[in-house]
């Protein structure tokens, strides 16, 4: 290839590959249309010239059948191309089972990255090849953008919830990391690089980090410190909601609404208890908003799951 | 198409403006009356069906809307049509979004997908 | 004045001849300040528009030279300011306004044959709004600018950035009054003031667009209205609608801000599409093809518009649901504007084609426009967007739109309208070498990005790979052409106000009724009111006559 | 129509000019519309958001305040169409101009209580940032609701400080030029059409402000 002039992006997981298709497809349609339009245009620019001679009776007059024809037609190919769309949106928007999670936050201007053996890293993000990731996100700040060029993999991150994307990298390499979201002075910098690795390099690397607690274990030692326990904890005797096998099932909270037990509903119900109280419980959980910080809910996060889920009841 | 200055009958009498009037003032006490009441969310339901009738009233009467030529009266509608697509659209996005509100509203729970669980 | 007549044109005189033209008639500053005329006040806004429309290009040119170099050759902060300033002023102050301020407010009232716009008054304080909003902006761009982006998005905007962010909301928050009334103005005009005989379906398509474009503006403004002045409050007290931290929602600013900023982006093309569907016929010596079709189009994009803003937000995080549904929206949106294409395309069909400098903007516009379209479907489309938002491709693509079509429609009307509006004739040979200059350097500025957004390079970077260096050298190189194309038109038309040759009334051979008036037409345009007795465009292209709109034949 | 000073340039009947005048305010009132549709659309989304702490935080709404000002502000509407009742018949003038300042009287009279209900607000401290306390139940929610206060009855104010304005240029200008005839009104019409508005828009901020949490 002419590396000095690229014209194709890098192509390095199964998101990307039906991403490409479609848009191979657009381009294509693209053309037609342009093509189209110019071969009409220098057609008639030629041949109606101003000293042209040919003929300019019969023109067009009536005209409304092209018109419905034309419309009708180009309506048809848009919903073809609408449909398509999305159901790949629906599929890129739609984590399926996964192999791996990791654990995002933005911050003005660096990915923090927090794998669940608690490996840490900045602007960088190490996964395994061939595994399903699911990527959950969430912006100390401003709103971000989660985008990996290789894989046609993008999310806005916005502060206040917690967003989920995945992928599944089908080769070996190192691909960009960016922001698209514009988030302040050095926006441009806010970039990193992912590193796919095969497993056995991956494993690897998790081990040689030199980590001696899990994102979970972390979680669990914060659960104590802010006093989690006191209610949530095996042996408590205030009446507050288990925590076991709490993730993923559907809780039925006290004004009569039905929720899953994800991620965001886990980090509201810590930042903002009062307004998530479970049915039959008395809504005394002081709030912790402004007490914690986007990384420490997602080790309270990781604690609670590491508790047990009914992840594979659901599917 | 010229509406002159309006010199005709409907001027003459105050007597359609002062029922409009008591109308809109009782319609008021019935729509503070219902705050008071514990009857969830018919209340606002209610309120602002009340605020509606008032404002045609204010509108068709006191606007002189009435009698006008229907120019006027798309205009008269059309801020308010509008608006509906404000709200009705931006509604697609908050009656389902992850996460939004914050505690739903409504007993349907959200479907898997949607949520981006497991 | 000028009764010289275009040759072969019947030697009547044209109507009012001896009352002095509207530049001529009072010669003081204070009669140009406190003007009524619709002509002086758009010529007044046109000063205005081309004064922002080359701080606007500084901006441009100057992140185009950084973007020369991988790593940048301005300070980041000063990079970041320019972007945003180059967006607020090109969006708000330059491509809004452009045409309906000034080819709307000069040939509106022209075109349906009345002396005035409706509230003369209000047009006047519409300028000196906009000036003031205009002043504002100016001052937050020397005060150090503000650095969140024309977009605004919160909680950037209202939390994080240290620029001048107050005083650019509260400058968009005044300029839309200017909109406002100016929208308002021709709205009330075109409803009500109306010559004799001139029905909906015999009014120029021009005349329909700014129509359109005018509900548009007064629709959408009030919206956007409130949300800069909620982000104003929010930015100066700390607590809005928007705040994370008191239970807001950050994307309701986007949801605000863009049912708006989408139908903006038809406040900008809508007009342009009426300039284009005057210069077509009058060139091509043809009946616009399919006339009525064109209206409704025009029409029901005004509508539909405002059913697609969330496909800016497809990868915010909004509902999955939604955003299908909005997606869907864009496609149907798209038919219209493809039927226009088609129209236009088809409107040079056994036409006798002239290939004026104003003709070759209408081209460059129909083929830059389908460009635009075409890559505005790949947007549209949800998985593609996912990957494309946020980068060059995005960049490339409303560029497209907004700059190569809207400022080409724009340069056609400028030099279609020339010799009326001043009097002059322009002189041809330079101006077709700018319009093709211009067709050259955009897509050579632009082009390329749409390779850069495929490859991933992130909008509003200061800094970028190496790798991408040769696509950002080309299209700065481009930038620099087009920074020459725009700037020749300054020069010779300039140059013409003063040496070039009198025009005639109709120097086209145009059916339009501003075409029946001396150039420049005298203060109140029509001694009499005229009676129309035909639709626009009635040319003939095998006998190559035209009938003008009050029913009178002409040899061209 | 015999050429008259007051029928400007563009226009052929002073018919054409008044009814064009009429059409221009009520294509205005599209924009207010929406302006204050829109304020009220972010209202009703944290409304439906956040009932409960909508609910507590409303309670301490001035409720005899909104009403009285409901009632001063319909009043004025139809004071304000009797006056223009008056003015399009001839034996009337003085009638018209006693009902125009009794309009007048009622808009000062809703500035009055609504300063006086300001007045209640601070003593209450519910003013977001600079004077407030979050009260039981409003959780920080509740202080959206009285941003939305502010600012709704904020704007509201300013529109009817504008309309007295209107009101007294035409009291003090055009009516004591004589300008409005029963032969021609349509300035005072469109005055009249202004208020309205602005009362229309009291007709739903009363609803949103001083009628929630109270049962």
């Amino acid at each position: 290839m002419y590396h000095w002039i690229p014209f194709w992006p890098d192509t390095a997981a199964v998101n990307a590959v039906v991403v490409n298709n479609l848009y191979i497809a657009e381009l294509g349609l693209s053309a037609v249309i342009m093509v189209t339009v110019l071969a009409m245009m220098l057609t008639y620019c030629v041949r109606y010239r101003s000293n042209g001679t040919a003929s300019r009776g019969h023109r067009l007059e009536r005209t409304w059948h092209f018109e419905i024809a034309w419309t009708v037609a180009t309506l048809g190919v848009f919903l073809i191309v609408f449909v398509w769309g999305a159901q790949v949106y629906a599929w890129l928007y739609e984590p399926p089972p996964a192999d791996e999670e990791v654990y995002v936050v933005g911050k003005q201007w660096m990915w923090k990255v927090e794998h669940p053996g608690g490996q840490r890293e900045i602007d960088a993000l190490h996964v395994p090849v061939g595994k399903t990731i699911r990527v959950v996100m969430g912006s100390e700040d401003v709103i971000h953008s989660f985008f990996i060029p290789a894989f046609r993999v993008k999310h806005d991150v916005v502060p206040g919830t917690l967003e989920t994307v995945w992928f599944k990298a089908d080769k070996t390499g190192v691909f960009r990391l960016e922001c698209t979201q514009f988030c302040g002075l050095q926006h441009a910098t806010m970039q990193g690089e992912i590193d796919v690795m095969s497993g056995a390099d991956y494993a690897r690397w998790l081990t040689s980090q030199g980590v001696h607690e899990s994102l979970a274990e972390q979680g669990a030692d914060l659960f104590r410190a802010h006093g989690c326990s006191g209610c949530h904890g095996q042996n408590s005797t205030v009446h507050a909601p288990s925590l076991t096998g709490l993730y993923g099932t559907m809780v039925h909270l006290q004004d009569g609404s039905v929720r899953l037990a994800d991620e965001a509903y886990l980090r509201d119900c810590i930042l903002n208890p009062r307004s998530f109280t479970v049915a039959g419980f008395p809504p005394v959980m002081p709030d912790f908003a402004g007490q914690l910080g986007e990384d420490e809910v997602i080790k309270l996060i990781a604690y609670i799951k590491s508790l047990g889920s009914k992840q594979e009841s659901l599917r | 198409m010229t509406i002159g200055p309006n010199i005709d009958a409907r001027h003459a009498t105050a007597l359609p403006f002062v029922i409009a009037w008591i109308v809109i003032l009782v319609l008021a006490g019935i729509s503070a009356w219902t705050a008071f009441l514990a009857i969830g969310i018919w209340a606002p339901v209610v309120q602002f069906g009340i605020a509606a009738i008032q404002t045609a009233l204010l509108f068709i009467l006191f606007m002189r809307l009435k009698g006008s030529p229907s120019l006027k009266w798309i205009f008269a509608g059309s801020g308010f049509f509008w608006l509906l697509f404000l709200y009705g659209l931006s509604m697609t996005d908050y009656s389902n979004r992850q996460g939004w509100p914050p505690t739903q509203i409504s007993s349907q729970p959200p479907r898997q997908g949607d949520i981006g669980g497991d | 004045m000028s009764t010289t007549t275009f040759e072969g044109m019947p030697a009547t005189e044209p109507r009012a001849a001896t009352e002095p033209s509207y530049l001529t008639s009072e010669n003081t500053i204070a009669s140009w300040l406190f003007t009524r005329d619709h002509k002086r006040i758009a010529l007044m806004f046109f000063a205005s528009v081309t004064f922002f429309f080359f701080v606007g290009g500084t901006a441009a040119t100057l992140m185009r030279l950084n973007l020369a170099t991988p790593q940048g050759l301005l300070q980041p902060a000063v990079y970041n300011r320019m972007f945003t300033m180059h967006g607020i002023i090109m969006v708000w102050f330059f491509l809004i306004p452009s045409i309906p301020t000034t080819f709307g407010n000069f040939f509106i009232p022209m075109m349906i044959g009345a002396r005035d716009l409706a509230f003369p008054r209000v047009n006047l304080l519409s300028w000196y709004v906009f000036n003031l909003s205009g002043l504002v902006v100016l001052f937050a761009l020397v005060m150090g600018g503000a650095d969140t982006g024309w977009t605004f998005y919160t909680p950037l905007s209202t939390v994080y950035a240290d620029g001048y962010v107050f005083a650019a909301a509260i400058a968009v928050f005044i300029n839309g009054f200017s909109s406002i009334m100016t929208a308002l103005n021709f709205i009330v005009t075109i409803h009500r003031m109306r010559a004799p005989g001139m029905t909906w379906m015999r009014l120029p398509l021009f005349v329909w667009g700014i129509y359109t474009v005018s509900v548009v503006m007064l629709t959408a403004t009030p919206v956007l209205a409130m949300d800069t002045f909620l982000l104003a409050f929010e930015r100066f007290t700390g607590i809005g609608p928007f705040s994370v931290q008191h239970g807001g929602d950050p994307i309701l600013w986007q949801h605000m801000f863009w049912f708006y900023s989408h139908p903006a982006v038809y406040i900008m093309i809508l007009p342009a599409m009426g300039v284009v569907s005057e210069l077509i016929p009058c060139y091509a010596r043809r009946p616009i093809f399919g006339y009525t079709g064109m209206a409704i189009a025009l029409m029901s994009l005004a509508i539909l518009t405002f059913f697609v803003w969330a496909h800016h937000m497809f990868v915010a995080g909004i509902s999955v649901y939604s955003a299908i549904l909005f997606s869907l929206m864009t496609f149907f949106v798209a038919v219209p504007s493809a039927i226009k294409v088609f129209n236009w395309t088809v409107s040079l069909h056994k036409g006798r084609i002239i290939f004026d400098a104003p003709m070759l903007y209408a081209l460059g516009f129909v083929l830059l426009f389908t460009l635009g379209g075409v890559t505005g479907l790949m947007l549209a489309t949800l998985a593609v967007d996912v990957d494309l938002h946020g980068t060059y491709f995005v960049i490339a693509h409303f560029h497209y739109i907004m700059v190569g079509a809207t400022v080409s429609a724009f340069f056609g009307a400028l030099h279609y309208w020339w010799p009326k509006m001043t009097g002059r004739l322009y002189p041809e040979m330079w101006a077709r070498s700018a319009a093709i200059l211009m067709y050259v350097g955009f897509n050579m500025t632009f082009f390329p990005q749409f390779v850069l957004g495929y490859l991933g390079m992130p909008r509003r970077s200061y800094t970028y790979p190496v790798e991408w260096q040769s696509w950002n050298v080309l299209s700065s190189a481009g930038a620099s052409i087009l920074a020459i194309a725009y700037l020749l038109p300054l020069l010779y038309l300039g140059w013409s106000i003063f040496f070039g040759r009198k025009a005639g009334p109709n120097p086209w051979g145009a059916t339009g009724l501003e075409w029946a008036t001396p150039s420049p037409p005298p203060t109140h345009n029509f001694g009499d009111t005229p009676i129309v007795t035909l639709g626009p465009y009635s040319y003939d292209p095998e006998n190559d006559t035209f009938i003008d709109q009050e029913g009178v034949s002409h040899a061209r | 129509m015999p050429a008259d000073a007051r029928l400007e340039i563009q226009f052929a009947t002073l018919e054409q000019q008044g009814d064009t005048a009429q059409v221009g305010m009520w294509i205005f009132l599209v924009n207010e519309t929406i302006f204050f549709g829109a304020l009220i659309f972010t209202y009703f989304l944290y409304r439906l958001t956040y009932p409960h702490e909508f609910a507590a935080a409303a309670k301490d709404t001035v409720f005899w305040a909104g009403t009285a000002n409901f009632v001063i502000l319909v009043t004025s509407s139809l004071t304000m169409v009797l006056a223009i009742n008056a003015a399009a018949q001839e034996e009337r003038p003085n009638q018209m101009i006693g009902w125009l300042i009794v309009t007048v009287g009622l808009g000062f009279l809703f500035l009055g209580v609504k300063g006086y209900e300001y007045y209640l607000d601070i003593l209450d401290r519910v003013v977001p940032v600079v004077h407030f306390e979050v009260k039981p139940g409003e959780g920080s929610a509740g202080e959206l609701f009285w941003v939305f206060y502010w600012i709704a009855t904020g704007l509201h104010a300013i529109h009817l400080t504008v309309g007295i304005g209107l009101l007294l240029y035409m009291l003090l200008w055009r009516i004591r030029r004589g300008e409005i005839t029963p032969a021609y009104y349509a300035p005072l019409e469109v005055v009249g059409i202004y208020w309205s508005f602005v009362d229309t828009v009291w007709l739903f901020l009363y609803p949103c402000i001083y009628l929630v949490g109270r049962s």
